[in-house]
């Protein structure tokens, strides 16, 4: 089963849906009450299915698809890791699900106390004061954290504060990020050892700069040594330092970026804190100040205060309010964020406990160390040092074959495994990123081990197998040049070419 | 050791040999001693799952889901059990972006559908593969709307436009640089003179308007897009997505852009997310719309398939050069709205707003059958959503039939101002439970005024 | 992925639970507090795993499977419908799934209230007076059924009725509910149309036949049109009539056992009301009778009072007890039957309605017939007339290809079709049996038709293609002699070879 | 037309014109017109799934989800949540028996290893692929001894055993022409010497005793096993699934035949059903064994696979020969116990036992602290159920708890005595407050005696 769009399995007068009789249609009928210049002209032609056409295609179009729950999913800098089930029945329950954003504070209690203990919880995993979870994703909490540095500035009345500083290697939506909240890109390169270039960085630093953007470890894994000396820099030039959360899975139990020099930071919680990724989203990236910055943080936010208990028997019980009102920033969502991905995180963190959360780091770390040193023969390792959740292969060692990155990524798939991260970070031609996280078996990396020795011997003695994968999958290598140069992105372009 | 991690003490040991290293500590020789966090985190002990379960039954029993007469951006609209049940398929929620085509044809071939469904729904010719939410999306359309225009940096923005539309629009512009200019309202719609007259200007890269707006209203935009595209400026127009299935289009007003919030297409109401933003525009504009788009292609046996397209637009190619930064969609909620719409269809949206229709003006007729409730704006075509002013304690009356019917009685949007809103959710039998406690509330109230 | 069992993937000290902490373990020990004697002297050889891995194998094992939702599903006999999911949605209610069954009954209320009326609606479907849902399955109906019938004719002291009659055509588990009831199975031939011979019947009529079962339509699918001449016969010798539910589906809106002369009768609802097969379980197999003879239903039984409301607005409402007690015919289950199941029963009725119903016996009938008129060119027909729910080929019309029911079976595997059930009823040699349900769309059947047709070609131009089938499934065809002559069933044994 | 159906009027017509038919009518022409159901039936107009849930919502509000202090054959044990969610799998859910192995080898395999991990618990050699609930799989060992023994039709059952299954036994054995003896109880176990009398008669097919018992306490069968087999009579044990992971097994008894219900390895409660019964037997036996069992084989490549087997013991080839009639199982509820037992695995299921026993043992003590409580079989071991006498009123002691705490304070099984059962979902705290009130109720109880 593979191909049909659910427009193709349509005909006319099917109906996959059942609605109440309207009892009230005799006297109150849309086409009437509203002026037809008002109502659309015709149909839009949605799908008429049946339920179990719709049922079949779905299932069917699943099982064309790869998840975590499938296999390894080695992707670098996505952190994919287990997404337990017990995190999506909390995030289900119809005591939250079914709450609307608006109604009654009195009738929110619950919620409102799942998204200040969160809050509290994520100040004191990565040593920060105070988190806003409003933001709906990582990129959207760097953005919301650039405003949040740039609000401070601001404040103190100091204008001119409109650059700011990140590393070559960085994720791009650092600097997308940086664009979007009207701030000027300075990239400061890196040594060969991957590191930033302190040296490299001094100069670039005066009293334009709004602040540094930096992910520790960074994207070739690497944790940022110098990062105190960075950090001591920025801040005497007057900047504030901003953290990627996008890596900080490593340093769980470890390290915790508030007592790195960090001011502002955000966390993917689709990442470290195991929400599931969906296809591409939703996420959530919730973004935590360093002490003296709290008030800089979005609107709305969720207030705990205490409420003396009626007698003294009674423990004090706290009682929560959402703050809508203006401040400097403003808001960059709607409500309260994405609220069943905070479920889902927060059932993590009470699952994991303070015991286990700090395991979860150095096994991640164990698992990239131990595929790194066990492929470096057979894949070249430009950067041989003590990697942390992630590193970065630039293809395999022998280059003669002609056999690339793409080609060993597509031939992962006949294998049965996600393909790594490829070509990013920039820094390598033919990067291959690989991260493992702290939930997959030595026998699972054995496996995984074992295929990438295979690819190598593959690539050596029959190239143009590996050139032609994948061969197994439902369907083969894509033209993504046609796609492009003709864009063809609704059935109706379709049946109309 | 941990149900989440699978490594054995054995398995440490032999990982650690491989490595070259003797303990887990080794890992981090690269991070300052002074560096490192020593201590054992706040928080509290590991729950199993019995006590994780009855931990949220305790924070659970705080909450009280009601039946919602409220909707100011957020619906609680049916959703078919299909719909749930498609979306928890681990392949579909376990999955990443799909990068690798290969393996991901099913997450590239419901955004296809979605994208084509959406596009249908506004009558615009293209649709990106999803935005955070509502909110947001008409912020990157005031973004793309600038950059589209490249040197304008103003936006008009209508009174009418649900406030937490506009906070957001005007965080982001503000930040952008982007100049956010209100047109007035009269009569709860959007001042057609004000907005001639702000428009005329000549430096206004964009209009935002919304249908309905905030107070439910459906908005006539007659020739507002001539008179946008007279002066160079993109209307973009912020929809409820449900209404598209029959209120006049975006795409048949003109606009440029259409925006908004899918949520009311299936999606939970989450107490607020995750919802979804839609945006759609025409074929020209395509390259300028930010977010992910999946097109057509074919692959090597030539099959048809499906792949991202067009990333030479996204902030991982463009950098510092890019004009929006979303990576991260909200993929999973697009595949609710695809299956949900695949379910209802042509005739199933059509319905589900002739209940709410219905719903909506007979709670308007019979509640202002009591001469204590009058509608605030009177004469004005509405879908679903209504404003009326309240001569009497909206907030006791908003507690009484929390309290007694567990009924959320609409928004207070203003001291006498409640905005309303009926979904097919709510039938007659409660409507009228609703009008009979306000008329015994109010009542009441006169009776110890007195 | 295929082949790994989850014993393979053990390794000693993972573990995929978690349990609260035990506050009492120092006061008490099991191990010190029973005596060891009473106490396993080695723990189970039990898989020790991780969650991740647990998840990704059941995952991936459920991927080697086919169900309804994957694709038709045309198996005779087994009415494989479409599982709505509401139905799935309902039964997993907390606040009935989480009931013990010997909970207070002012607790359980609402659960009562179901089981009532999902009992009354299928007595008005059948056409009988009252049923008990307690069977957990159809032959577990059957055997209760009869077990009815024993105990009526017992009650009158009328002993020597140990005779049942059955039609050679029958169910397996006819007889075999029979011989354990112990009752002494005569059967009864049919003619040649399919239907059951009546001249062949009046000889077996005397003062010893308990009764006769049937199934009707019969498993060929035909109406047995002499019903009510047969009927009258066995009543008139003082035997009562069964039916076998199994084929009810064809009969929803067009016909009533209970009008046909039916005494005692059984349905399956994993198969006419739509609960999910599972497998191969759990199904739920209701037993009716008519007027006169539910003193004989087994207990515990739910039992409606009519309570007058506390004031004259209200209107009464019921309360519901469950009668443990003794009766003449003891209980066939511990509690209540299948509930679950028959949450998902009721849910399909109530969705239904009686508007909709009616339509499935003729949708059913429509769908049974469209393929049987579509394929009678191919495959051998031996019966012409109008079928209802299902019918029977005798395997391809052309015999000389040497190409067997069972190869037509294993090539619509590689196709994306379940084949029909084979081999059944024993009246033909090569016996294929049809039954698309009422949910299949015509598109579905067509591209079923057009693939039968395809196979049948093949058998003539490359006969060993279809007799190799299947190609492209998980595993190719299986050795079931081997495993019969030398079971190997557990892993221990496995290991042992 | 509706949800379920996808026949257009267009599809009818053109499906009824290839069977050369004009009307649906048609399609029943053999059925005689007076045999014909011309009436609509007496059942309620179709509901849309918003009103089904509304129903349900109704219904449920008359039901009160309880603490269970109640065991008696069916248990509140912990399931984790990756249990339901791959039960759910539909690939799974909406499959039927395992007839094609080709593509059924999901279900196949996990029962496979579900006969392995029963196989395990009861320290037997096979297990079949399940049967419908502890008390008919009773009765189907009852019959399969009978079966065995050829001529014999006697067989005993102790008073000990449940009485839920006791019954279910009977009703089979009266109409299987078996007849049912009683050993007696002495005080709360089987009286070893009326055992020993009875089965010397040399025509006793099998004896059935349950480990633990009705009462929960865990008796001692040292050398029944042989006293059995030196009369030709086979041994069969009843146990509660979940005990067997810490308690001497059937198969260190030397039972011939293990069975019971699996219910308490992670199967939700379900008001009663659907459980799983378990049977497990020797080698020796399996063919005697009634209900499918799968096997391993090979393919033609000769890749390792599974498939159902012995299938010449079946009712659908031995027919009227057959000794059993069961055609459907409980195979998804086997699914629920292989993924309950893959995740707690060999150390999960003891920590359920301890925490179970330390818990029940609390209880006792702590409820035996006030006189008016006293344990009806003192010294007698148990695992996590107990008999307790209570020198008060249970009814009343009941309500209250199930009134004020939500807790269902066992099962009353005589008038003075209760049932009582703690399991690893009910923590100290519950224990203690469960005490607490039950002082507290006996004690105003005593107040208004005086």
């Amino acid at each position: 089963y593979y191909g049909k769009l659910i427009f193709e399995l349509s005909k006319p007068g099917r109906v996959g849906y059942s609605l109440p009789k309207n009892e009230l249609s005799g006297e109150y009928r849309m086409s009437e009450g509203l002026p037809a210049e008002l109502l659309r002209n015709s149909d839009p032609a949605l799908p008429e299915c049946d339920e179990l056409t719709v049922v079949r295609h779905y299932t069917n179009m699943s099982n064309n698809n790869f998840g975590v729950d499938t296999g390894f999913y080695p992707l670098g800098s996505c952190t994919m890791k287990y997404n337990p089930k017990i995190n999506d029945e909390m995030a289900a329950r119809r005591d939250f699900a079914s709450l609307h954003p608006l109604q009654a504070v009195e009738s929110v209690q619950g919620a409102l106390e799942v998204y200040y203990n969160l809050q509290c919880s994520l100040a004191e995993i990565a040593g920060m004061s105070e988190f806003t979870l409003n933001p709906f994703a990582g990129a959207h909490g760097e953005l919301t954290g650039l405003m949040i540095i740039r609000s401070y500035h601001m404040s103190r009345g100091d204008d001119k504060r409109t650059k700011i500083i990140i590393p070559d290697s960085a994720h791009g939506t650092n600097p997308a990020s940086s664009a979007v909240c009207g701030l000027d890109v300075v990239e400061v390169k890196s040594r060969p050892d991957g590191t930033v270039d302190v040296d490299a960085l001094k100069p670039l630093l005066d009293d334009t700069v709004a602040g540094m953007m930096m992910t520790n470890p960074n994207t070739l894994g690497l944790f940022e040594h110098n990062i105190a000396e960075i950090a001591k820099l920025v801040h005497a030039c007057g900047g504030l330092m901003y953290y990627d959360g996008a890596n900080l899975n490593p340093m769980l139990g470890k390290c915790r970026p508030g007592d790195l020099g960090f001011d502002v930071m955000h966390i993917n919680l689709h990442k470290t804190f195991s929400t599931p990724h969906g296809g591409g989203g939703p996420g959530s990236g919730p973004v935590g100040v360093r002490a003296g910055l709290e008030k800089f943080l979005p609107n709305p936010r969720v207030v705990r205060h205490e409420v003396a208990a009626d007698n003294d028997d009674e423990a004090a019980t706290p009682e929560f309010t959402i703050d809508f009102g203006d401040d400097a920033l403003g808001s960059i969502s709607g409500f309260l964020g994405n609220f069943a991905v905070q479920m889902r995180a927060y059932t993590y963190i009470l699952t994991l406990g303070h015991e286990h959360l700090k395991m979860v780091g150095p096994l991640a770390t164990l698992n990239a160390n131990y595929i790194k040193e066990s492929l470096k023969n057979d894949y070249e390792l430009p950067i041989p040092t003590v990697c942390k959740h992630e590193f970065v292969f630039n293809g395999l060692k022998d280059k003669s074959t002609g056999v690339t990155t793409m080609d060993v990524a597509k031939r992962l798939l006949d294998y049965g495994y996600h393909a790594p991260t490829i070509y990013f970070p920039l820094l390598f031609h033919e990067a291959l990123m690989i991260e493992p996280c702290e939930n997959e078996s030595k026998e699972t990396l054995d496996g995984f081990i074992a295929v990438m020795h295979k690819i190598a011997q593959e690539a050596r003695e029959n190239p143009d197998l590996v050139k032609g994968a994948p061969h197994t999958t439902p369907v083969r290598r894509l033209d993504d040049t046609q796609a492009a140069l003709h864009p063809v992105v609704t059935y109706k372009e379709l049946t109309e070419q | 050791m941990f149900k989440y991690f699978p490594h054995t003490e054995g398995d440490i040991k032999a990982m650690l040999n491989t490595c070259g290293m003797s303990s887990l500590d080794d890992l981090y020789s690269d991070i300052p001693q002074e560096l490192q966090f020593k201590r054992e985190y706040a928080l509290p002990d590991a729950m199993s799952e019995i006590e994780v379960r009855k931990f949220f039954d305790e924070l659970g029993a705080k909450n009280q889901p009601l039946k919602c007469m409220i909707g100011a951006g957020c619906y609680d609209h049916y959703s078919p059990a299909v719909v749930k049940s498609i979306v928890e398929r681990s392949e579909f929620l376990t999955s990443y972006t799909p990068y690798q085509a290969e393996i991901s044809q099913g997450t590239l071939q419901y955004i296809f559908e979605y994208q084509s469904m959406m596009a249908e729904l506004t009558g615009m010719e293209v649709s990106n593969a999803s935005m955070y939410d509502g909110c947001t999306a008409t912020a990157e359309a005031m973004m793309m709307a600038c950059a589209a225009s490249r040197k304008r940096n103003k936006v008009l923005i209508s009174a009418t436009v649900n406030p937490v539309v506009t906070r957001v629009v005007e965080t982001y512009a503000k930040y952008h640089g982007v100049q956010v200019v209100t047109i007035d309202e009269r009569d709860g719609v959007t001042d057609k003179a004000d907005f001639e007259a702000k428009v005329a200007a000549d430096d206004v890269a964009g209009v935002i308007v919304s249908a309905p707006n905030f107070y439910g209203i459906v908005e006539d935009y007659t020739g507002w897009a001539d008179t946008c595209h007279k002066h160079k400026t993109l209307f973009i127009i912020n929809s409820v997505a449900s209404a598209l299935g029959v209120l006049k289009t975006p795409g048949e007003w003109g606009a440029d852009i259409a925006v908004g919030d899918g949520q009311s297409l299936g999606i939970p109401m989450n107490f607020g997310g995750p919802f979804v933003g839609y945006m759609c525009t025409s074929k020209k504009l395509i390259r300028k719309m930010p977010g992910r788009i999946v097109g057509q292609t074919h692959d090597l046996d030539g099959k048809r398939t499906f792949v991202l397209t067009l990333q030479a637009r996204e902030q991982h190619i463009r950098r510092e050069k890019a004009t929006s930064n979303i990576c991260s969609n909200e993929s999973l909620m697009a595949l609710y709205i695809t299956v949900y719409l695949a379910l209802m269809g042509k005739q199933g949206l059509k319905e589900v707003n002739q209940l709410s229709y219905s719903g909506a003006h007979y709670l308007a007729d019979r509640l202002t059958d009591n001469p204590h409730f009058t509608m605030r704006y009177p004469g004005k075509p509405f879908l679903n959503e209504f404003a009326v002013r309240v001569d009497g304690d909206i907030d006791a009356l908003q507690r009484q039939l929390r309290e007694t019917q567990g009924v959320q009685f609409g928004l207070k949007i203003a001291p006498d101002t409640l905005l309303l809103c009926v979904t097919e959710t709510i039938s007659k039998q409660d409507i009228d439970n609703v009008v009979e406690m306000c008329n015994h509330v109010i009542e009441r109230e006169e009776i110890e005024n007195e």
